[in-house]
């Protein structure tokens, strides 16, 4: 079977509603098959990635720390839009560092999300055959 | 103080039953009154004893039944919209011809005059919704 | 009748803050929960609609879904209050009645 | 038992969620209570009150023509924010019609529909004493 | 061509359901064949058997269980999603000692796997939802 | 591989037209349904948005979703495209996949 490319588009926060963490989910099965796979986080999806979640206080399933696991599920292609943490005040340093280690590189370790322009992103989608929304 | 509550999504889909769930315990803990939940919209789906949440995640329904027998609380959910959605109760099921039905302890169905009169009631209605 | 106006939408997904800001009479306040509370951070594009409120209106954000979020207390614009569930049912005893912006 | 103000906050349009139709049940449920009746129009509610809706085609109920009903049932306090309406390019004319018969003033039909503007809207909302959101 | 259809939302609450009947069925009609339709979040909640809906209304879930039979669609509820939401068959009810289950027919209970093979197998994948 | 995106959101409730614009290459189609068919109409706030698509991309309107509203044919922008159930199977037939702006 041929080899599709995937792409997870985010767009929603976390907590207010489940559909970051179910999108997550399907990340996680979906990188047992062997496909292509690329993550979006545009408008209020970036803050799925944001550091220092806690979700005890509200009493719902803390999966923030789950994004540091996508590396060793080789889900390591991770495109942030700018624009989209501009308007909200952010940077990258105020996301998870999520990272990869590269056995082509003598398992180098290397990051996984790229910081990109709308018109990079736009690009990135272009690439996919199969886009799912969150 | 007498407090009456309206639940307008369901478990795990939006946060408005966990942020309900919290005050009315809050409020409960302060010494108000509850004179009613009232599960409205999706919000019905939340009275469902089939829900079977991942071990290491909260039960949003059984947690709601157990606060509501542990405090006698009223937990409605809607008539026409619990009927919508597939939530009923003996009754309605045999009613209904349906073989089965799912309602969880502690929960009852009623009509939506229940919310009227909840408002009716209480000195403050707060709602949680999406 | 004050009223105690509760946001539990993000400023930058839905117009709930804004149409609050625009019904909100001088004497009511505004309460952010769940995803409101993403309008709280200094040096973002909404901060300048919160700044407006907070000239107005007293404003509270609830720490649990604070917390939860990642945002941190001291990314708060100067003049919210944090306040936890308990606090927030405080609130709805002081303010006549709550309109919840869904 | 004392006359309660109810208000009811209608924010969302018609047919792509079910609020605006279980709004106008509760109204209509409510109308039996002998309670004093508000409904507000704001945002994307106003769009509940166009003409010429027909659902038909996307076989969902067509619970339009109900509105023109809520005279029938003492509803008859209906304001709907000019602001709103303004931004949507609407006008009060692009409204159905919604009347009522004044029992004091021999049966004269009466408009129930009061566009009005934000500071007014802000006034009647302070005078309720229950609010429920839809 | 090969669509698989994604529908994230439950029935009556949002349109996506309605969309996604609606496509489905030109689909059909254009000669089209139809890999799979997925349930996921919400969505599972329109694999209720006990919907009852008011007799002046569609019946969204009944009709997704005879376009199904109709065309010998599959239908599949993603099950993680089911389980938080309360809808069960007879064998995860048995398994979880639930005394009764509510799934209709036509629709079967299955892993995330699933989607990600419904993208595979598929020309288009075509997501509704909220 | 070109894209048909889909909006069923009001532009007034959401961003996802606007978030769409900002992605969409030139090769690729808009198609309003449910409440994103509320974008169409002339005169409103969201025609200078929808006149900006225009320019770029074929957009297309669900007709069932527009009967549904109560929004006339007549009071569409210039250039918009209606087209039924068929029509849209037909579309996301034309362009490679489809991108849902949920």
């Amino acid at each position: 079977m041929a080899s599709k490319k995937f792409l997870y588009v985010n767009r929603k926060a976390p907590h207010g509603s489940i559909y970051a963490l179910e999108s997550l989910e399907v990340v996680l099965i979906g990188a047992a098959f062997e496909q292509e796979v690329t993550l979006a986080f545009i408008d209020d999806g970036v803050y799925q990635l944001l550091k220092n979640q806690d979700s005890s206080a509200i009493g719902s399933k803390n999966f923030s720390p789950t994004y540091r696991a996508l590396g060793d599920y080789d889900v390591n292609q991770i495109y942030v839009e700018r624009e989209s943490l501009e308007l909200r005040g952010l940077t990258k340093e105020d996301l998870m560092p999520l990272t990869w280690e590269d056995e082509d590189d003598d398992w180098a370790e290397k990051d996984s999300i790229h910081v990109v322009s709308s018109a990079e992103l736009a690009e990135v989608i272009e690439q996919q055959d199969v886009l799912l929304n969150f | 103080m007498k407090f009456s509550i309206m639940v307008n999504e369901g478990p795990y889909t939006h946060q408005a039953s966990d942020s309900a769930y919290h005050f009315t315990a809050a409020a409960l803990k302060a010494g108000h009154e509850i004179v009613r939940v009232f599960f409205y919209h999706d919000g019905v789906n939340n009275g469902t004893r089939l829900s079977i949440p991942p071990q290491d995640d909260r039960n949003v329904c059984t947690r709601w039944s157990e606060l509501g027998q542990q405090h006698e609380l009223e937990l409605i959910l809607c008539v026409a919209a619990a009927q919508r959605r597939g939530l009923l109760d003996e009754d309605e099921a045999k009613r209904a011809g349906k073989n089965s039905d799912n309602i969880a302890p502690g929960f009852e169905i009623s009509g939506l005059g229940q919310l009227i009169d909840a408002g009716i009631q209480a000195d403050r209605l707060v709602v949680f919704g999406d | 009748m004050t009223v105690l106006h509760i946001i539990n939408k993000s400023p930058y997904e839905r117009n709930s803050l804004d149409t609050c800001l625009r019904l909100a009479r001088p004497d009511s306040a505004i309460l952010l929960i769940e995803d409101g509370v993403y309008a709280v951070r200094a040096g973002s594009s909404a901060s300048a609609t919160l700044q407006q409120a907070l000239e107005k209106h007293p404003v509270y954000a609830l720490q649990p879904d604070l917390q939860a979020r990642g945002v941190p207390t001291e990314s708060l614009i100067d003049g919210i209050k944090v306040v936890d569930y308990d606090g927030f049912v405080e609130l709805t005893t002081e303010y006549e009645k709550t309109q919840s912006w869904l």
